[in-house]
């Protein structure tokens, strides 16, 4: 499972990009992107709706090849791989909307994330020897992300926030190198975002996390660096503390931001 | 989408009305099993009759009442209800699937139970196990459809106590090679009803080189097989057989491949294309009637109304003639358009006439026999064998296999002479007694017709060619 | 641009050795016989032009509301009797559809071809507003609703139209034929006027996809359902429009077909598969796509009853089966087809 | 202190179930051989075909109107490998005939579904619309196989007996093959390869991302359902001794459709309470003159109705009808919405 070997020494960036582009029919959605990311780093992408984000993050997760660029994720050409392979390579996302196993349970869904990685998805026979450790890995999963009480609850009857608090679980189920989450705290509660916060702050360093975020305070708080995206190009890249002094920044989405709010 | 709790009241009736839907269901189907007296649409039982002392016998019935030919059933039932009407029965409605009343056959009661199919040999054979072991009828008349005929003749096999007499099912199989013990078919099949065209179009028409087209299925594989045995065996050659997929509607491929120097070609369509064929070959081809033999269809009355003047002077062959004069066919004729006014003018039709001379001969063999079945149906099933049935159009035989022998009609369609509109047909040769083997041709051994055979080839004539010393 | 990967670059390399194959095949049957071959092209041209107009209203109501109306095919039926059954009246059945023999006058057609439309085309807003339109983006039961409603009418058409299949007249003032210059070949003339009408729908229809804005709202439905859905309270207007205008092309496919083919009980069942095959190859809501669609099923139909080698040509339709697993396999949302 | 409703609504679901084996396990004592044969029996294998339906929509989200046509393959391959009148003269042994039959069908189930299982939704209900219809025309055109007449007389094992007169055991063998498979696709619900095709079903993509390979999942997953189809296939040849192309023409596939509807698409007991409804309806409603005369045109407003009122069909309002007189009997309503079933459907 390690990933180490093929690592060449941690100021190689673990996911770069290069010219990504995606088109669909006669629309733009992303434009000649340059990325690079260093493992642990926290990085957040913001820009306003439209603006390429999600198209991005679909590329780099392998829902979609580019239709110009190179995606390299572990120093590896991923280019046209499969989402599936990358998910075992260690990469795991979140998506916008809660995309959950609404029937099943939250065991189930976690129990799911876990054997998505570790194989076994064909096995029609149930085996205790085999199942017991996974079971247990979710159920421990459920814990850290205080679903403890939920585990046999189907998935469709819990609140919005606890299936974010399920989402995120589920992302760490692998034991990813990269988790990708978009827009992790959409629709909660004040209370709730606080909390999200420092679940994702008190993620393992070893872990590289890319997040989209509207929600400022999440993004900020969060991120290490940002790099802002619109119109489906990157605009600018910097610590948050350069973004939230970028003139072009405000112009284009704090003060839209900030007008809506 | 979750329901409001009004939306859960109202599923909680529909499940109420399904859930007493079913239970009523189970009540009829137990109660169907062990009362005899019991699921009848036409109970005959009230009596008035004083000679109805007897124990009500049951007679199934059944024909299409879906599918391609389910336009046909009215005509098949008003065929088949006559012979009671003519005993003195009533009709009970002007439908006539809706049966008679009061109908007696030598003093027993008959109860008429019906049934319908959808020209698939599952349904048929679905349908005559519910007439036999629901409903327990002794005796049961029907199918409708070729293929339908041959399964149920095979599942009669199954069923040595009751008697089936078939309906209009025309596949040669059905009793050349099915052969049960137990199975009657008194009307002629696809096969003989093409006994004479083969031998008009060599000697009358001068042709040598045919092409015949018909639907790829039994029924016109059995047509199309009598014609290419006489129109061989005579020394004719047929150059290609095509044939339009099941279901085809647009024929103009087909007509295209027609090629422009054969003599004339044969065609064996269904009763569903016959229509589209006729109009597709009229635009691509021009006036087809010296071009053209057609099968059955053409001359059915509903048929022939919808082709109109375009097909006059085409020559086709069948089990009915409907300008006979004979008394005994006009009074079949004016009897069916008495008893049902919507079948006025159809009495030529085979879906009719097949019908009527099956009831007729079961309603022959119970006279016989006094309406005693209780030996096994064995003397009544002699009765049926060597019956000599005085049909309207002819006398009919039954040969060894239990099918009938029968006069043959040749026909030409003329221009209309009666003033309905409607071209009419006139017979211009009768064939005496054509019997299912054409003089030997065919026999349990030969192989069934399909789309190759049988094969076209020189072969000893039948009687009733030039060749074999015919008219 | 990404590299091809090798798998699909061998598929695409088979599929045009197969139709260099076929085009080599057609070619030298052609050179055979240019005559036989020039009359079933237009055959093949004349059927995709009747499967295009029926196939362009499926295809149109998908489009917008990701509906399929698997009662399409029983639009088509019932317009074709109502049509048969009014003509009857107009001209007392006089009227025959026989070849040289049509005493239909002008309004004896256009008459029914109006009143059918109109008929079937309301049957298909009642259809969209009693039962579909409470359950928007439900689109498994919707398409449930309409199987449920095909059945229904299929019955109720068997017990209320008797009779045999039959033809509708063509107007007594149409020739019945015209001869093309090409290999001295008189061909029928109803079967020119339905390609004709099916190159008028498809213009018409396109010059109303691309210049109106009922067509921008089409448009933006086929790429992106939600932000139809954004557009506010007019849209319920506009997806009656559509199923009203798709409907009306079911009739109006089936009072061509029934003037050209027949009209038959079995309408139904083949012209939903014949609309079917045209979107899955086509791709589903590209108008373009129903176009190529209808060509190559109209195409294959015909060039495969009479090319294929002798003993073989009733298989003709396992070709189109072929031709829809081939596109499938190359393009899963068909030739046209875009992610919904 | 909610035990009391829990007991209640397992009394109310397990009850009828209980009843209904018990009455299914004395079924040739308790009815006519017609009734056994025509009704039960076929109430039986017909419910097969429908759950190889509902264990499509219901685990995997694929609605499938292929399966008629796939046990006309299993139907068509082993009536023409053993003895008959009909199709190609070969005179297996009848259980091979059979086995061969059964792994005819689940192949071509699993290379239709390597190109059908890339369509999602009505997609897929689309492309397997047409893949009936043209196994259907394959069997009506290639007469080398079958011919519009079929094949008749089909050879069966001896176990199975003559299924006319002797209905017993088939009815027996159909009964025991379909509690085996109902027993088996409820035990793979829980295992691994179950959860996953559950995952499937509630959200391909997400599936995807977490290293599952979706395309593969789903064609095994067809595969496996045509696998039980095959056993319908198998099971309707020996009933009706034949089989024909209009076994398995449009309207027997919307037949299995209905049934499976009416039952219930989202749980595999629907399949043949939805079977049993269809074939007592169809007997009953047989002979009898009904107002308007039809049966197909009552099948259809019931169809009807059930999709309007009730997407989960008679399972889905005997399901609200327990949850009803569970809450009746907690006395609070507070008792937790059912979402399985509901929130199962993959629209």
């Amino acid at each position: 499972m390690s990933i180490a070997a093929t690592e060449p020494e941690s100021a190689e960036p673990i996911l770069r990009l290069r010219g990504v582009g995606r088109r669909f029919g006669g629309v733009l959605a992303v434009h000649d992107v340059d990325l690079d990311v260093m493992p642990g780093e926290r990085r957040a992408l913001l820009g306003p709706n439209g603006a390429g984000k999600t198209t991005l993050f679909n590329v780099i997760s392998g829902e979609f090849p580019p239709t110009a660029g190179r995606v390299e994720l572990f120093g590896r050409d991923v280019t046209t791989m499969p989402a599936r392979r990358r998910a075992k390579l260690g990469l795991t996302r979140t998506f916008q909307t809660s995309r959950l196993f609404l029937g099943l349970t939250v065991e189930d869904n976690l129990y799911l994330a876990v054997i998505g990685v570790r194989g076994g998805h064909l096995r029609p026979v149930r085996l205790s020897g085999r199942d017991g450790p996974i079971r247990e890995r979710a159920r421990d999963l459920a814990q850290r992300v205080g679903l403890e009480r939920q585990l046999g609850t189907l998935v469709g009857s819990l609140s919005h926030g606890e299936q974010r608090q399920l989402e995120v679980g589920m992302a760490r189920a692998g034991d990813p190198k990269i988790m990708m989450l978009d827009e992790p705290a959409a629709g909660l509660s004040r209370g709730e975002r606080v909390a999200l916060t420092e679940l994702l702050l008190g993620l393992d360093r070893d872990i590289t996390l890319i997040l989209i975020e509207h929600d400022m305070d999440v993004a900020l708080g969060v991120a290490e660096r940002v790099t802002m995206m619109h119109d489906g190009r990157v605009i600018v890249e910097g610590t948050p503390a350069e973004i939230r002094g970028n003139q072009l920044v405000h112009d284009l989405y704090l003060g839209s931001h900030h007008a809506h709010a | 989408m979750r329901d409001g709790s009004d939306g859960g009241r109202f599923r909680l009736w529909a499940f109420l009305t399904v859930l007493a839907f079913l239970v009523a269901g189970i009540a009829a189907g137990c109660g169907g099993d062990d009362g005899d007296d019991e699921g009848g649409v036409t109970a005959t039982t009230t009596g008035t009759d004083a000679e109805a002392t007897g124990e009500p016998l049951r007679i199934g019935i059944f024909s299409n009442n879906e599918g391609a030919f389910a336009p046909f059933e009215g005509q098949t039932w008003g065929g088949a209800m006559l012979p009671l009407i003519e005993r003195g029965a009533t009709p009970a409605s002007d439908d006539p699937t809706d049966g008679v009343e009061n109908a007696v056959i030598a003093g027993r009661p008959i109860e008429i139970v019906y049934g319908g199919s959808d020209s698939t040999p599952d349904s048929a054979v679905e349908e005559a196990r519910r007439l036999v072991e629901q409903e327990n009828v002794e005796i049961l008349l029907g199918p409708l459809s070729g293929s339908e005929g041959i399964a149920v003749a095979n599942y009669s096999k199954e069923q040595p106590g009751v008697t089936f007499v078939n309906g209009i099912s025309g596949a040669q199989d059905t009793t050349l090679k099915v052969r049960s013990e137990n199975f009657f078919r008194f009307h002629s099949d696809g096969t003989q009803w093409t006994a004479g065209l083969g031998d008009y179009a060599y000697n009358e028409l001068g042709w040598r080189n045919v092409v015949t087209i018909g639907d790829d299925y039994d029924f016109p594989y059995s047509q199309i097989a009598g014609f290419v045995a006489e129109f061989c065996a005579i020394g004719g050659n047929v150059t290609e057989r095509l044939w339009p997929p099941l279901g085809e509607e647009d024929y103009s491929s087909f007509i295209t491949q027609i090629p422009e120097d054969v003599d004339g070609f044969f065609m064996g369509v269904g009763g569903t294309g016959t229509v589209a064929f006729v109009n597709q070959y009229g635009q691509l081809r021009g006036n087809l009637a010296d071009k053209i033999m057609g099968g059955i269809f053409m001359t059915d009355p509903v048929i022939l109304e919808e082709l109109g003047d375009q097909v006059v002077g085409v020559v086709t062959a069948g089990m009915t003639a409907g300008d006979s004069e004979e008394p005994a066919y006009l009074e079949y004729a004016e009897g069916l358009g008495n008893a049902y006014a919507d079948l006025e003018g159809t009495a030529s039709s085979v879906f009719a006439y097949g019908y009527y001379t099956a009831m007729e001969a079961i309603a022959q063999a119970l006279e016989e026999v006094e309406g005693d079945l209780s030996d096994d149906h064995a003397a009544f099933r002699e009765a049926l064998a060597n019956m000599e049935l005085d049909a309207p159009l002819g006398t009919i035989t039954l040969d060894e296999n239990r099918q009938a022998i029968m006069d043959n009609f040749l026909q030409q369609i003329v221009e209309d002479q009666t003033g309905d509109g409607v071209p009419d047909v006139q017979t211009i040769k009768t064939i005496p007694q054509v019997d299912q083997t054409f003089a030997g041709f065919f026999s349990p051994e030969t192989p069934s017709p399909d789309r190759t055979n049988p094969a076209c080839e020189e072969a000893e004539p039948p009687p009733w060619t030039v060749q074999g010393g015919g008219g | 641009m990404s590299a091809v990967p090798p798998r699909t670059l061998a598929v695409r390399v088979l599929i045009g050795l197969v139709l260099a194959f076929v085009a080599v095949y057609v070619g030298y049957k052609a050179a055979d016989d240019p005559r036989t071959f020039v009359v079933v092209g237009l055959n093949g041209l004349t059927l995709a032009g009747l499967y295009f107009v029926v196939a362009s209203g499926f295809t149109l109501i998908f489009g917008l509301m990701r509906v399929v109306n698997m009662a399409h095919g029983s639009l088509y039926m019932l317009a074709g009797f109502f049509a048969l059954e009014l003509q009857k009246n107009l001209t007392g059945g006089e009227a025959t559809s026989a070849f040289g023999t049509s005493k239909a006058g002008i309004g004896d057609w256009i008459i029914p071809l109006v009143v059918a439309c109109l008929a079937v085309g309301l049957i298909g807003l009642v259809m969209q507003q009693v039962f579909l339109r409470w359950n928007q983006g439900q689109e498994l039961r919707q398409a449930l609703i309409t199987i449920a409603i095909s059945i229904i009418i299929a019955d109720q058409v068997l017990a209320n139209f008797g009779g045999v299949a039959e033809n509708l007249a063509a107007p007594s003032s149409f020739p019945e034929t015209v001869s093309l210059r090409l290999y001295d070949i008189s061909y029928p003339f109803f079967r020119i006027f339905v390609l004709l009408v099916a190159i008028a729908v498809g213009l018409a229809l396109w010059a109303m996809i691309k210049r109106t804005r009922f067509g921008m709202i089409v448009r933006a439905g086929v790429d992106d359902r939600q932000m139809v859905s954004a557009l506010g309270i007019n849209i319920q207007l506009v997806f009656a429009s559509a199923f009203l205008i798709g409907a009306f092309l079911a009739g109006l496919g089936g009072v061509l077909g029934g003037t050209m083919i027949s009209v038959n009980k079995g309408n139904d069942t083949t012209y939903l598969l014949f609309s079917l095959i045209v979107v899955i190859i086509g791709g589903m809501g590209s108008l373009a796509g129903a176009a190529i669609g209808a060509l190559a099923l109209g195409l294959v139909d015909a060039f495969g009853d009479v090319y294929l080698p002798a003993g073989y040509t009733n298989y003709s339709v396992l070709l189109i089966f072929a031709l829809l697993v081939l596109v499938l396999a190359v393009r899963p949302l068909g030739l046209f087809g875009r992610p919904a | 202190m909610t035990r009391s409703p829990h007991l209640v609504e397992r009394a109310l679901w397990w009850g009828p179930g209980i009843v209904v084996v018990l009455v299914l396990a004395a079924a040739p004592l308790l009815f006519t051989d017609f009734y056994l044969s025509a009704v039960l029996t076929k109430a039986l294998w017909l419910g097969l075909a429908a759950v190889s339906l509902t264990f499509l929509a219901g685990y995997v989200g694929m609605v499938s109107l292929g399966q008629v046509a796939l046990y006309g393959i299993a139907g068509f391959t082993m009536a023409n490998l053993v003895e008959a009148d009909g199709g190609s003269a070969i005179a297996w042994n009848p259980w091979l005939g059979t086995l061969a039959g059964i792994l005819v069908c689940t192949g071509v189930g699993l290379l239709f579904g390597a190109i059908a299982s890339r369509s999602y939704g009505i997609y897929f209900l689309m492309i397997t619309l047409a893949f009936g219809v043209i196994v259907y025309l394959f069997f009506a055109q290639v007469t080398q196989l079958s011919g519009f007449g079929g094949v008749n007389n089909v050879d069966r094992p001896d176990i199975v007996s003559n299924p006319v007169s002797d209905p017993a055991n088939l009815f027996y063998i159909a009964l025991g093959t379909a509690a085996a498979v109902y027993v088996l696709l409820r035990y793979l619900g829980r295992t691994p390869f179950g959860l996953a095709l559950q995952g499937v079903r509630d959200d391909p993509s997400r599936m995807r991302a977490l290293g599952f390979n979706v395309p593969l999942l789903r064609m095994l997953a067809f595969g496996l359902g045509a696998l039980v189809a095959a056993f319908a296939g198998i099971l309707s040849v020996w009933w009706n001794t034949r089989i024909s192309p209009g076994s398995i023409d449009l309207p027997r596939t919307l037949d299995v459709l209905i049934i499976a509807v009416i039952g219930g698409l989202y749980r595999l007991e629907g399949a043949w309470v939805g079977a049993i409804v269809f074939t007592v309806l169809d007997n009953w409603t047989r002979g009898i003159d009904i107002v308007g005369g039809r049966f197909n045109t009552v099948i259809g407003v019931v169809f009807l109705a059930i999709v309007l009122l009730s997407p989960g069909g008679l399972m889905g309002i005997w399901q609200s009808i327990t949850d009803f007189v569970g809450r009746r009997f907690a006395g609070t309503g507070s008792s937790p919405p059912e979402a399985a079933e509901e929130s199962a459907h993959p629209s």
